[in-house]
């Protein structure tokens, strides 16, 4: 599976990124920066790493959501490919429709930085499949802007489709139902706000959002090999 | 409107507008000399930032000369942007720590930040990626509103920068004591790694070379100057601008990315950050140490306002601005690396052989100065030293042991000092993971760093017990030293080198002098007994709050590298049924 | 060139909590007739005058300004209300 | 209870950087048009009615809501300019 992890002006979890799926996940990986749209074709996944694009100034997102290469990323998820947004990404994804609601400040104002705990809703995705179902991971978060929003409507519509994916154990940011990460209703798209790339060694306090990056992986084989 | 540049210069003589930029009525002269004439007003204010003690140590100059800065693994010792050390495998980290006090003390978020992105420049036009920073912090009691609302803003303020340019904030610490009531201090220190290859320096060389402007256009930014000519400035309508530098941290991130793919052009000759005093450092610096001159045009310059004089394009301290030597002919080459990462760069001069510092702009000369004597013929000033008073006294006190009751509520009262207090309020506020290299976080003694691709890691510290100092600054130093050395080997790691943030009160009082010298001499004495040399480091002086010095704060940044990660060791307790020991006396 | 001021608010319904904190710090410095506080931000932009302006302005913020999740805007013309 | 609306702006001079950005961005977007563009926030407050409303607000602007060192303030009473 061949992933490419969009660099943004002001992206800074690109590399961390790249170095997870690639160097730890072992998939084949690739930067590619923002104006790079020709550099898409081919690629299985599309990652959206975390940061600060366009420095989030206005809203964290917005003007990398406005991009060229945000309509190549649209029809490669309206093919039904994967893309994974996580904090910037996550916020990208929102900003551009591709997921429902809004990242919003966090309650308490400042930006946070350590390990949250977080329960697996949903280990029916593609992105979750090697998690057990309610399953308790620790992953780091690193934000200001998390706090989720949506309208009643929109929560009715993510909850009766099963799109709440992750939520906290302790809800940091005030997250409106502690959500932490949400998928599109066809299932290809996530977004998260805590870093599943920064959770992929031991070494560094935790492994736990390695399966994230495996079951990825391993439902790509799994459909090419039926599709093959 | 009376511009600047005519102001006469025999009346910058008469009137003596020279003592309100800093310079002395004999400094004034000995520049007289050295032209032949009178300065103008903009040759007048290139000396005074050029002459003053945050550009020339001119006070602290012969005391920095006692450290030990040289060892077989230092590859760059102070003069650079920051110092350089091997750790092996043609690797090498780089380093040096940072003040913004003053800055802080009147806008303390951009104070802050600012500070941030200076340092961290400083790491990357060495050629190096930085990969982290720690913060040293100091303020008065917590108690005053002023300082809740300087602390907060402080730590937003690096916060808010370090977290948006992808560099981790690992380590740090904070104290709080009435000394820093009016006059916090803030100083940065970022940790860079290189590979020997790639370590570059701030050259202007090569005759006919141009000199490059790399970055946003400059604006009135950090002018001091806004007093001194207030004749002249009284019908500007915007005579309130504030001086105050503003960061501009993603323009920043845009600037690592740019010049650490620049500096794999063989088309560079030179490369050097917009610091303190702007274009008039940069530029004179780095033709000074290729033993080159420099002619610039200002025309050239990218200008943010309108109607910008000579004087104020030469000491803008506009941010995220660098400046470059490139082999002329191949200027393209490095045009188009910035402009994919959508920064402007453009010529601004070129490297000459007369050894001259020649400014233009609207056609005319405005700046005419024998380059190495803004760098080379600064003043020195050996200041008195007297011993404080105080540590007489001191030193003539009974030892008396206070006796304690109740040991569990005495340990709790500490507990609950500010200073002594768990910091999680602060470091909770930065990222410290991005770039996943942070194996072990804030909270422990020494942050460690791990370096992908080799077994290695990198152990950083920052620590100054500035009571101690105060108490007694010879062996205070010692202990400064000392304590971060332990820090880093509690870790795991062996200490490599320091670098070191002088920060004082005012140096012309003999007493204050004397602190300095003393600390400077403990610290010294430290590092030959540990072998951990100072490769970089700052000074900033004239530090007082309420009338009164604060305590003297000569903070070290030290760095140790870990052969491999497994012998990591946090600083808290591990498992149940572990054994606890106690070593020393 | 026209002088426009975009306008950005919080839909109701949409939590401010820096709101929230400007009226508690408010009212712990004594002014406790501050009831409520709600933060909002404004643009101007400079822009150069040519037809449609209107038309471009609103398309500018709903494709960038503003977000209609969670944000309402309203904008003046120089001179204009 | 009268409605107040405090403007905060960055003083002239002072880099805008989100400014900058924005202004970038619609260009990109094609609003080649816009030629400069700065950020300012407003607080709406609610505030109870009482003597020296006007003082009041003066000060809260100079002790909290704006920072004099970068910003200029003015503000709206409801209905009054
Ligand atoms: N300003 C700061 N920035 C980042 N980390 C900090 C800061 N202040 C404290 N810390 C973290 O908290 C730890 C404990 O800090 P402190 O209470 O000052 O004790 P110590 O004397 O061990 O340095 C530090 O080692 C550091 O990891």
């Amino acid at each position: 599976m061949k992933f490419a992890v969009i660099v943004f002006p002001g992206s800074n979890c690109d590399r961390d990124m790249y170095h997870a799926v690639k160097e730890v996940a072992g998939a084949e990986a690739e930067l590619v920066w923002y104006t790079e749209t020709d550099k898409l074709e081919g690629v299985d996944g599309i990652l959206l790493p975390g940061g600060f694009s366009y420095g989030d100034y206005l809203r964290s997102g917005s003007m990398a959501s406005t991009s060229d290469v945000m309509h190549k990323i649209r029809e490669h998820a309206a093919k039904g490919k994967p893309v994974l947004g996580v904090c910037n990404g996550f916020q990208i994804l929102t900003e551009s429709g591709l997921l429902p609601g809004a990242l919003m400040r966090n309650k308490h104002l400042s930006f946070m930085c350590h390990q949250e705990e977080l329960v697996v809703e949903d280990n029916q995705t593609f992105f979750t499949s090697l998690y057990e179902k309610k399953e308790v991971v620790r992953f780091p978060i690193a934000h200001g802007e998390g706090s989720y929003f949506c309208d009643e409507a929109t929560l009715k519509e993510l909850q009766a489709n099963n799109q709440i994916v992750f939520t906290y154990k302790n809800n940091p940011n005030g997250s409106i139902e502690n959500i932490a990460g949400i998928r599109n209703k066809q299932g290809n798209v996530l977004g998260m706000m805590p870093h599943p790339e920064r959770a992929v060694e031991e070494l560094l306090g935790s492994d736990d959002g390695l399966k994230l990056f495996k079951s990825m992986i391993a439902n790509w084989r799994d459909s090419y090999a039926i599709n093959a | 409107m009376q511009l600047t540049h005519d102001i006469q210069p025999e009346k910058i003589e008469k009137d003596r507008l020279y003592l309100d930029m800093g310079l002395s009525d004999e400094e004034f002269q000995r520049i007289k000399q050295i032209l032949g004439r009178h300065p103008n007003f903009t040759e007048t204010g290139i000396f005074s930032v050029m002459w003053s003690e945050h550009c020339s140590y001119k006070t602290s100059k012969p005391l920095l000369k006692k450290f030990p800065t040289d060892g077989p693994h230092v590859l760059q010792g102070p003069g650079e942007g920051a110092g350089v050390i091997d750790i092996g495998d043609e690797q090498a980290v780089v380093f040096k720590i940072e003040s913004h006090n003053h800055p802080s003390a009147v806008e303390p978020y951009q104070g802050a930040a600012t500070g941030v992105g200076g340092i961290i420049r400083d790491v990357f036009s060495m050629g190096a990626r930085p990969i982290a920073s720690l913060n040293s912090l100091r303020f008065g009691p917590l108690t005053n509103n002023r300082t809740k609302y300087l602390f907060s803003e402080v730590v937003a303020g690096i916060a808010g920068y370090g977290n948006c340019v992808g560099v981790p904030t690992v380590g740090g610490e904070v104290q709080f004591d009435e000394s820093y009531e009016d006059n916090p201090l803030v100083n940065a220190m970022c940790v860079g790694l290189i590979n020997h290859k790639d370590v570059q320096k701030g050259i202007a060389a090569g005759i006919g070379n141009t000199i490059l402007y790399a970055g946003p256009p400059t604006g009135r930014d950090g002018i001091h100057g806004a007093t001194f000519a207030s004749d002249d400035l009284a019908e500007d309508s915007n005579k309130d601008r504030p001086a105050v530098q503003v960061g501009d941290p993603f323009m920043e991130k845009l600037l690592i990315e740019a010049c650490l793919e620049v500096i794999q052009s063989d088309a560079l000759v030179g490369i050097q950050d917009m610091g303190a005093a702007g274009l008039t450092s940069s530029a004179s610096e780095m033709a000074s140490k290729a033993g080159t001159g420099l002619e610039m045009n200002l025309d050239l310059v990218p200008q943010r306002e309108q109607g910008m004089t000579a004087y104020e394009m030469m000491l803008s301290e506009s941010q995220e601005r660098m400046l470059l030597c490139v082999q002329a002919g191949r200027e393209q080459e490095i045009i188009d690396i910035f402009e994919k990462y959508g920064l402007k760069s453009v010529p601004v001069g070129k490297v000459i052989e007369e050894k001259v510092f020649r400014i233009k702009h609207l056609d005319e000369v405005v700046a005419d100065i024998p380059v190495d004597s803004l760098a080379d013929d600064a003043p020195v000033y050996n200041m008195p030293s007297k011993e404080a008073a105080y540590y007489r006294a001191f030193q003539q006190m009974d030892i008396a042991t206070p006796a304690i009751e109740d040991y569990a509520n005495t340990l709790k009262q500490l507990l609950q000092q500010p200073t002594i207090a768990n910091k999680e309020w602060v470091y909770d506020q930065y990222d410290s993971m991005v770039q996943t290299n942070t194996v072990v976080t804030p909270g422990s003694d020494a942050a460690v760093v791990r370096i992908k691709g080799t077994e290695k890691a990198l152990a950083m510290t920052t620590d100054c017990n500035s009571r101690y100092i105060y108490l007694d600054p010879e062996t205070g130093g010692k202990i400064a030293v000392a304590e971060a050395a332990r820090n880093i080997v509690c870790s795991g790691a062996k200490p490599l080198g320091l670098t070191d943030g002088l920060n004082f009160g005012n140096p012309t009082n003999p007493e204050i002098f004397w602190q300095m010298e003393k600390s400077v001499e403990g610290m010294s004495a430290a590092c030959d007994a540990l072998h951990t040399p100072v490769i970089s480091g700052n000074v900033s002086l004239y530090n007082q709050s309420k009338g009164k010095s604060i305590y003297p704060t000569p903070i070290v940044g030290m760095v140790g590298l870990h052969e491999s990660t497994q012998h990591i060791t946090p600083s808290y307790f591990q498992e149940k049924e572990d054994v606890i020991y106690c070593i020393g006396e | 060139m026209k002088k426009v001021t975009v306008y950005i608010t919080l839909k109701p319904g949409v939590l401010d909590p820096q709101g929230k904190a400007i009226q508690e710090s408010l009212q712990s410095l004594g002014y406790q007739e501050v009831e409520d506080a709600r933060v909002g931000k404004f643009i101007e932009l400079q822009v150069e005058e040519g037809p449609n302006i209107e038309e471009r302005i609103t398309e500018m913020c709903d494709r960038l300004l503003a977000n209609p999740v969670i944000e309402n805007y309203q904008f003046d013309l120089e001179g204009v209300k």
